[in-house]
C-alpha cells in the first residue's frame, strides 16, 4: 500500500524535558492508523509536529516518499494535511462556512451565497443541521467540532489528523463521523487518529501505535491484537473491566429545581437529587444539559423556577453564593470556562479552596492540598509549579477535577467529567466518583458518553429539545432506552418503562 | 438531521439583537438631536447639522476607522495624532515648496503609510506590545513633525488645495462625503472581502487564523497602515479646512477615536468591530461638543456635561440592549 | 502675589533711566531658562529673545523646555535637574501658578529665579512679563471704542484652569462690562487648539450669525476662528482678535484677515529678562516687577511694532 | 505513578525566564545609569538621583502601581490624573479650613477611594467597558475638581503638612521612601495573598475564575479603588512638594502610569503584571527624561530620543528575554 507519511526517530522537547523520544511513525494511503496513549504521553505533540506546528529537535518527516521541512501549518497544508485540533480552533465572530473555508476562500471578495453553497455539502456530508451562515459562537461545543470536521473535509486534504475528534460528541454524532472517516478512507485517504475510547478503536482503525511517555511502544495491526493488550501496552499494566455501579445509601434530598425554564434554552425542569446519589443528565447535542447545569448554578440566569438546597430556597444564586452553599462545578468547555491559561497548576488547583478559607496562599497549604490530589488524579508532569496551559489536554481536566475535589462540597454539578481523558485515569475517576457519593455527595452530571451514563447513573434524566423526556432507573436503564427518549423515537408503544 | 435542534431562529433572535445595539446608539443620536432642536437655539439647521457637527465628526470618524481595524485585531494605535501631524507638515511643506497639490497629497498619505507600517512591523516582527510600540511613535513622530517645521505652523496653503479637499460637492461638504463614502467602503471590506474577514478574525482567536495557514502578521501590519494612511488623509482634510499645517496638530486625537470606535461598539479586546458604528459614536460626540457650546455652557461644566453624557449614553446602550 | 496689581513695579522702558546702563557680568556666567514649552511660536520667540540678550549682555543661555505644556512634574524635575548645572541665575516661566514651587525654593539658596511671564509662582521674588490682565483690557478697550451702541462677542478661552487664560479672560469681561450693550454672549474653552478653535467658532456663528467680535485667549485659537470666520463669509463683519504677536498673527493681519492682536513683544521680554539677571546679579535692587510692553497691534499701527519682531 | 517526568528542571527554568523579564529592565537601567555617569556631568549625583530622578519617579511609581493591578485584571484606567485632582483640591480646602492635615490627607484618599468605586460599579455592575468608563470620569473628575475650587490654586498649605508628607528620613525623601513601601507591600499582595492571586487569574481567565466560586466583580472593583487611592496619594505627596494644590494637576498621568506599567513587563492583556517592573519602567522613564536635560537636549530632539529609547529598550527587553 502507498504510504502517506512517515516520521522517522523524531525527538522533541519543551525546555530541556524530552517529550517524543525517538518515535517513528507512519500512514498509508486508505487507513485509519489511531494514535493511542495516556493522558500527557505525547500523541498531540506528535500530530503537531506532523502539522508543521512543532519543529522536531531531530528526525525526518517524508510526505508521498519525499523528505519535507515543515515550518508552519501552511507547509502542512500545501503537503495536503489538515489537522482536527484537539482545542477547537475555530472564530466565533465567523459563520459556520467561513471558518470552514477560512484560508481557501478564493477571490478576494466574498460571495456568501457562493461561500454557503460550497460548505453545504460538507456540513451535510458531517451531518451538521445548521445554516452555514450562523456565527459559529451560537453553536454548542459538540457542534462545533463538527464544523472542525467539515473544514478538514473542505480542504480536500490526503492526510487528516484528528486529535479526539470525538471528545465532545455523543453517540449519534460519532456513528455520523465514523460515516466520513469510512467515505475518507474509501476514497484513498489516510486518517491519524487518537482517541480515549475503544470501541471508535475497535470500530474504525487499521492499525494502532502506542505512546507511552514520548516513547514508542509498538504499532501493530488491530487485528492481531485485543484490547487488554493495547491496554497492557498504554499503561504498562491491565485494567480492572468497568462494571456497574456499586450499591449506594442514599440520604436526604439535597439538590431540588422545580419548573426551571429560560426560553430558547430549557424549560419546565425539574429533579431532585439525594445525598449520596449521581443522577445524569444524558440527551443528544443542544439538548440543554449544559444549560441546566449553568443554571443551577447561577452562572446563567433563569426566568423561571426556583432552586432548593438542602430544603432551603437559593434565591438568584450567583457561582459565588452557590460554591458557598456547597455547591460544586465542573464546566464542559474546559479551555474557556475552566483554566486559567497563564496561572500554575496550583494556582488553578486552589482557586475554590481558598475563596471557601479552607486554605491560604501559603507553600505549606499549598503543598498540603495540592500534591496529594495531583498524585490521586495522576496529573503529569506532576509540577504544580509549571503554567497549566503546557499540560496536556487530558491532565489539564484533571485539575479542573481537583479544584473542587481539594475544595470539597455536598452538591457536585459535573458536565462530561471525563472529557479528554484516557482509559486508565477514567477508571480511577469513576472510582472517585463512587467515593464521593458513599461520602453523601450529591452529583448530578451531564454526559454524552453513554457506558459512562450507565456505569455511574443511579438515575437517568433524559432532556431532548430542552425538556425532561423521562427518567430511566438504574434497572431500567440501557443504551437503547436512553437512545430512544434522547430522540423521541416512537418506541413507547412497545417499552412502557419509558414513559416520562 | 432531525437530532440537531433547529437553529434558524436562534441565530435570527441574536442578529436582531446584533443590530440592535447599531440601534441603540442610533435611537440615542435621534433622540437627542430631537430633544436638543427643541431646546437649543439654532440646533435644528441642515447647516448646524452639516458644518457644526460634520467636520468635526469627519475628521473624527476617519480615524476612528482606522482604529476600529487595528482594535480588531486586539491591538491599538496611540500614535495617530503625532501620524496626521507628521504628514500634514510634510504634505503642506511640499505644497509650499511649489508642488502640484496631488502630489503632496500622495506624499502626505505615503507618510502616513510609512508610519503605520513601523508600527506594524515593530508590532509583528519584533513582537513588542501595541501600546508601548504605539507610544512610542507617538513621541518620535511628534519630534519629527516639529523638528521637521522647528516648530513652526506652515501657513498660507494654495487655495486650490483649499478648494479641493475643503469644497463642497452638491452643496455638501467634500470631508463629510469623504467620511461617508470611507466608512461605507471599509464596512464593505470588512463583510465582504477576505482581507476584512481575516482582521476579524485574527481578533477573535490569531493562534486559530495562523493554523490556517494565513500570514496574520500581514494582515496585523495592515491595519497599522491602514490606521496611518487614514489618519494622514483626515489631516489633510483638517488643514484644508484650517488652511495652515501646524506640527502640533492631532494632539488628542487617538482618545477621541478610540471613544468613538469603542462607544459605536467596538470591543477593545478585539474580535469585534464595526465601522458603521464609529461613524454613530462619532456623531455623537460631536452633537455633543456642539449642543454645549451652542448652549455657552462654561468651561467647568462641560467636562461635567461630557463626562456625564458620555457615561449616560453608554448606560442608555447598555439597556436598550439588553442583558 | 500677583505681578498684575504689585505695586513694587517698573516699567522695563524705565530701567536704563533709573538704573544706569547694564553692568558687565563675570566672564563665563551661564544662564538657564526653564520654558514652558516650545510647541507654540511664542515660547519659541521668548527663547529667541534670550538668546539675543545673552549675546547682547554678555552671558550665554541654554533654555530647556518640556516636551508638552501640561507636563508639570515634568517641568518641575528639569528645573530641578537644571538646578545642578550651576547656572548663576534660572528664567522659568512656570506651566502652572504652584508646579515650580519647589524648584524655586531650593534654587532661592543658590542662583537667583526669575519668574518670565504667564503663570504666576506666589513665591517668586522677581517677575518680568506683562500683565496677562492687560491682554484682555486692551482688546476689550478698543471693542468699547469702536462699539459704543453695543454688540455681541464670544470668548474662545485656552485650557480650563490655567492661569493665562484665566487672567486674559477676566480682564477682557470686567472692562467689557463698562458697556452693557457690548455682551459676552459665549465664552467657551478650546484649549489652545486650532481645531477646536475652529468647530467651536463655526458654531458660534451659526448661533450668533451677526457676531461682533471673538476676543482668543492666543493666537493659535485665534487663526483657526479666522478660518471659520471666512467659512461663514463673515470676514470683515465679524472683528477677531488674538494674543502674543506671533509672527503668523502678523501676516494674518497684513492680509487683513486677524483684525489684531495684544502682541506682548516675547522676543523683547526674553532681552529684558536676561537684562533684569544681569543687573540683579550686579547687586542692582530692582522693583520685585519688571513689566513689559504690550500693545494692541492691528493693521494701522502694525508697522510701527514690527521692528521687535526678531 | 513511575512515570512522572523531571520536572523540576523545567519549572525552575521559566520561573528563571520570568526574573530575567524583571532582570532586562534592570539590566538596561543599571547599564544605562553607569554609561551616563561617565558620559553626562552632574548625572552621578546623589542630589540628582534623589531630586532630579526621585520625585517624579516616585509620583510615577505610585500611580503606576493601581494601574498594574488594575490592567491586571484586563482593564484601564484612564481617571488617575483627574482623580488625583480631585482629591489634591479637596485635601488642601480642608486644610485650609483648619482642619487638621491627618484628617485632611483621610478625606483626600477617601475620595480617591469613592472615584475608585465609582469606576469599579460601572464597569462591574452596568458592565461597561473601561476604557469608555474611565475616559468618562476622566472628564468628569477633572470637572469637579475645576468648578470645586473654581479654577483656582490653593495656596500655603499648613507647614506641618508640608513636612510630614514632603520631608525626609535620615536623609532619604519620604516621597522616595512611600513608593519603594507601596512597591514592596503591593508586590506581596500580589504573591503571597488570595486577593492577589485572584486578581492574577480574573486578567488570565475571568469566566474561569468566577465558575470556581469566586465574586469576580467585587475583586474586579477593588483594583479601581486600588488605583483612585493611589492616585489620591501621589496627589498628597505631590503638593507636599509643592506647598498648594490646583485643579490643573495630574495632567497626563495615566499615560505616563500606564507606559511605567507596560515597559515594566505588565500585558495590556490582563492576566500578567509585575509591580517592581512598574517601579523600574517608572525609574526608566525618569531617569531618561533627567539624562536629557542634563545633556541640554532641544524639547523636538528630546521627544525623539524619548520615542526612540523606549521602544530601544523594549527592544532589548524582547531581545534579552530571548523567544
Ligand atoms: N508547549 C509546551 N511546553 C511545555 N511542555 C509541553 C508543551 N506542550 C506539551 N507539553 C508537555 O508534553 C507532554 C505531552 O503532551 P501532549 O499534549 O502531547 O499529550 P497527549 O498525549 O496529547 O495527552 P492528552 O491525551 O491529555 O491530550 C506533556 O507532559 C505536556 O505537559
Ligand atoms: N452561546 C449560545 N448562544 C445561543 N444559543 C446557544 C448557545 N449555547 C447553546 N445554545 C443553544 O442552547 C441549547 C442547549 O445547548 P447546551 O449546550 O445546553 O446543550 P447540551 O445538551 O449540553 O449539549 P452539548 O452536548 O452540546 O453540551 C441549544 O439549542 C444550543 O443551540
Ligand atoms: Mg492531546
Ligand atoms: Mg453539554
Amino acid at each position: 500500500m502507498e504510504e502517506l507519511l512517515a516520521a522517522h526517530h523524531i525527538h522533541k522537547s519543551f525546555s530541556g524535558v524530552p517529550v517524543l523520544r525517538d518515535v517513528g511513525f507512519t500512514l498509508r494511503a486508505g487507513e485509519v492508523h489511531a494514535l493511542l496513549g495516556e493522558n500527557g504521553a505525547g500523541k498531540s505533540t506528535l500530530l503537531k509536529t506532523l502539522f508543521g506546528m512543532h519543529r522536531p529537535d531531530s528526525g525526518t518527516l517524508s510526505v508521498g516518499g519525499r523528505e519535507v521541512h515543515l515550518t508552519s501549518p501552511k507547509d502542512a497544508e500545501a503537503q495536503g494535511i489538515a489537522m482536527i485540533h484537539q482545542e477547537l480552533a475555530l472564530i466565533p465572530e465567523l459563520t459556520v462556512a467561513q471558518n470552514v473555508l477560512l484560508g481557501n476562500e478564493g477571490a478576494q471578495v466574498l460571495n456568501y451565497a457562493r461561500m454557503n453553497a460550497r460548505v453545504t455539502p460538507f456540513l451535510e456530508q458531517v451531518g451538521l443541521s445548521v445554516a452555514p451562515g450562523t456565527p459559529v459562537r451560537r453553536l454548542t461545543i459538540a457542534q462545533q467540532q463538527m464544523v472542525e470536521i467539515a473544514r478538514a473535509l473542505a480542504r480536500r486534504a490526503r492526510i487528516i489528523i484528528m486529535d479526539e475528534p470525538t471528545s465532545s460528541l455523543t453517540t449519534h454524532e460519532i456513528e455520523q463521523m465514523y460515516r466520513v472517516v469510512r467515505e475518507l478512507t474509501a476514497t484513498g485517504v489516510g486518517i491519524i487518529y487518537v482517541s480515549h475510547h475503544f470501541d471508535e478503536i475497535e470500530e474504525l482503525a487499521d492499525r494502532v501505535t502506542v505512546l507511552r511517555d514520548g516513547q514508542h511502544i509498538g504499532t501493530v495491526n488491530k487485528r492481531d491484537v485485543t484490547q487488554e493488550e493495547l491496554v497492557q501496552m498504554m499503561v504498562g499494566r491491565t485494567l480492572l473491566a468497568q462494571g456497574a455501579p456499586p450499591d449506594r445509601e442514599r440520604g436526604d434530598v439535597r439538590l431540588a429545581v422545580s419548573h426551571l425554564g429560560r426560553p430558547g434554552a430549557f424549560e419546565d425542569i425539574s429533579l431532585t437529587v439525594r445525598a449520596g446519589e449521581v443522577v445524569t443528565l444524558a440527551g443528544l447535542i443542544g439538548a440543554g444539559r449544559t444549560e441546566v447545569l449553568r443554571a443551577i448554578y447561577g452562572a446563567d440566569p433563569v426566568s423561571a423556577g426556583q432552586i432548593e438546597l438542602d430544603g432551603q430556597s437559593a434565591p438568584h444564586p450567583t457561582p459565588a453564593l452557590m460554591m458557598r452553599r456547597g455547591v460544586g462545578f465542573i464546566p464542559e468547555d474546559r479551555r474557556h470556562h475552566g483554566i486559567v491559561p497563564d496561572a500554575r497548576v496550583s494556582v488553578n488547583m486552589m482557586l475554590t479552596s481558598w475563596a471557601k478559607g479552607i486554605a491560604s496562599v501559603r507553600e505549606r497549604d499549598m503543598a498540603r492540598l495540592v500534591a496529594p490530589q495531583m498524585r490521586q488524579l495522576g496529573v503529569r508532569p506532576n509540577t504544580p509549579e509549571q503554567t497549566i496551559r503546557r499540560l496536556s489536554g487530558g491532565n489539564q481536566q484533571k485539575v479542573i477535577l481537583a479544584r473542587w475535589l481539594a475544595a470539597g462540597c455536598g452538591v457536585l454539578l459535573i458536565d462530561e467529567p471525563t472529557r479528554g481523558i484516557d482509559v486508565a485515569s477514567k477508571a480511577d475517576i469513576y472510582t472517585l466518583i463512587d467515593d464521593l457519593a458513599a461520602q453523601g455527595v450529591a452529583i448530578l452530571m451531564a454526559s454524552s458518553e453513554l457506558p459512562e451514563v450507565l456505569r455511574l447513573s443511579d438515575r437517568i434524566l433524559v432532556m431532548r429539545e430542552g425538556r425532561l423526556a423521562g427518567e430511566l432507573s438504574r434497572a431500567q436503564a440501557s443504551e437503547e432506552r436512553i437512545l430512544a427518549l434522547a430522540t423521541g423515537a416512537n418506541s413507547h408503544a412497545n417499552d412502557p418503562a419509558l414513559s416520562a | 438531521m432531525q437530532m440537531t435542534q433547529p437553529s434558524a431562529p436562534n441565530a435570527g433572535r441574536a442578529a436582531m439583537i446584533e443590530r440592535l445595539r447599531e440601534a441603540g446608539i442610533l435611537a440615542i443620536l435621534i433622540l437627542g438631536a430631537v430633544a436638543f432642536s427643541f431646546t437649543v437655539p439654532s440646533f435644528f439647521s441642515v447647516d448646524n447639522a452639516i458644518t457644526g457637527i460634520g467636520l468635526s465628526a469627519a475628521i473624527n470618524t476617519i480615524v476612528a476607522i482606522g482604529l476600529t481595524y487595528v482594535i480588531m485585531t486586539g491591538g491599538i494605535d496611540l500614535s495617530v495624532g503625532s501620524t496626521a501631524a507628521l504628514s500634514a507638515v510634510i504634505g503642506a511643506d511640499l505644497m509650499q515648496r511649489g508642488l502640484p497639490p496631488l502630489v503632496a497629497i500622495l506624499a502626505a498619505l505615503a507618510v502616513g503609510a510609512v508610519a503605520g507600517l513601523v508600527n506594524g512591523l515593530l508590532i509583528t516582527r519584533v513582537q513588542l506590545a501595541p501600546f508601548i510600540v504605539t507610544l512610542g511613535t507617538m513621541t518620535f513622530y511628534r519630534g519629527l513633525a516639529l523638528s521637521y517645521t522647528n516648530g513652526q505652523p506652515i501657513l498660507s496653503l494654495p487655495d486650490s488645495y483649499k478648494q479641493s479637499l475643503g469644497g463642497t460637492v452638491l452643496g455638501l461638504p467634500i470631508p463629510l462625503l469623504a467620511a461617508l463614502a470611507l466608512v461605507a467602503a471599509f464596512s464593505l471590506i470588512l463583510k465582504f472581502t477576505k482581507t476584512g474577514q481575516y482582521i476579524l478574525a485574527i481578533g477573535g482567536n490569531a493562534e486559530a487564523v495562523r493554523l490556517s495557514g494565513i500570514n496574520v502578521d500581514r494582515f496585523i501590519t495592515l491595519t497599522y497602515v491602514i490606521s496611518g494612511v487614514l489618519a494622514a488623509f483626515a489631516a489633510l482634510i483638517l488643514i484644508a479646512q484650517l488652511g495652515a499645517a501646524e506640527p502640533i496638530l492631532g494632539n488628542g486625537w487617538e482618545l477621541s477615536a478610540i471613544a468613538a470606535a469603542v462607544v459605536g461598539g467596538t470591543s477593545l479586546s478585539g474580535g469585534k468591530g464595526n465601522v458603521v458604528g464609529a461613524l454613530l459614536g462619532a456623531l455623537l460626540l460631536s452633537m455633543l461638543q456642539n449642543v454645549l457650546t451652542l448652549l455657552g455652557v462654561q468651561a467647568f461644566y462641560q467636562l461635567l456635561a461630557t463626562g456625564l453624557i458620555i457615561i449616560g449614553a453608554m448606560v442608555i446602550d447598555r439597556y436598550t440592549r439588553g442583558r | 502675589f500677583s505681578p498684575d496689581t504689585e505695586k513694587s513695579r517698573i516699567e522695563s522702558s524705565q530701567l536704563a533711566a533709573k538704573f544706569g546702563p547694564v553692568p558687565k557680568p563675570a566672564a563665563g556666567v551661564q544662564f538657564g531658562g526653564v520654558m514652558k514649552a516650545l510647541s507654540n511660536e511664542y515660547w519659541q520667540l521668548l527663547r529667541a529673545g534670550y538668546v539675543k540678550g545673552g549675546a547682547k549682555y554678555g552671558v550665554k543661555v541654554d533654555a530647556q523646555a518640556p516636551s508638552n505644556e501640561s507636563d508639570q512634574i515634568g517641568q518641575l524635575s528639569m528645573m530641578n535637574t537644571m538646578l545642578g548645572k550651576g547656572y548663576k541665575a534660572l528664567l522659568v516661566s512656570p506651566q502652572s501658578d504652584v508646579n515650580l514651587l519647589p524648584g524655586i525654593e531650593r534654587a532661592g539658596k543658590t542662583s537667583l529665579v526669575l519668574n518670565v511671564n504667564d503663570a504666576v509662582a506666589p513665591t517668586a521674588q522677581h517677575f518680568v512679563g506683562n500683565s496677562q490682565y492687560d491682554n484682555g483690557v486692551s482688546v476689550a478697550n478698543h471693542l468699547l471704542k469702536t462699539f459704543p451702541k453695543g454688540g455681541q462677542v464670544a470668548v474662545i478661552e485656552g485650557q480650563a484652569g490655567v492661569y493665562a487664560a484665566k487672567q486674559r479672560t477676566l480682564g477682557f469681561k470686567t472692562t467689557l462690562a463698562k458697556n452693557a450693550a457690548l455682551k459676552v454672549v459665549a465664552s467657551v474653552p478650546a484649549d489652545w487648539d486650532r481645531q477646536k478653535a475652529f468647530t467651536t467658532a463655526r458654531d458660534l456663528l451659526r448661533r450668533y450669525p451677526n457676531l461682533t467680535a471673538f476676543y482668543c485667549n492666543n493666537d493659535t485659537m485665534a487663526l483657526g476662528v479666522v478660518e471659520a470666520v471666512k467659512a461663514s463669509g463673515r470676514l470683515g463683519k465679524t472683528l477677531v482678535f488674538g494674543t502674543d504677536g506671533i509672527n503668523a498673527a502678523y501676516d494674518s493681519i497684513k492680509k487683513g484677515e486677524l483684525t489684531g492682536t495684544v502682541d506682548s513683544f516675547p522676543v523683547l521680554t526674553g532681552e529684558v529678562a536676561v537684562e533684569v539677571a544681569v543687573r540683579l546679579l550686579a547687586g542692582q535692587k530692582l522693583p520685585r516687577v519688571v513689566a513689559t510692553p504690550q500693545a494692541l497691534v492691528m493693521k494701522g499701527n502694525l508697522a510701527q511694532y514690527e521692528q521687535f519682531k526678531k
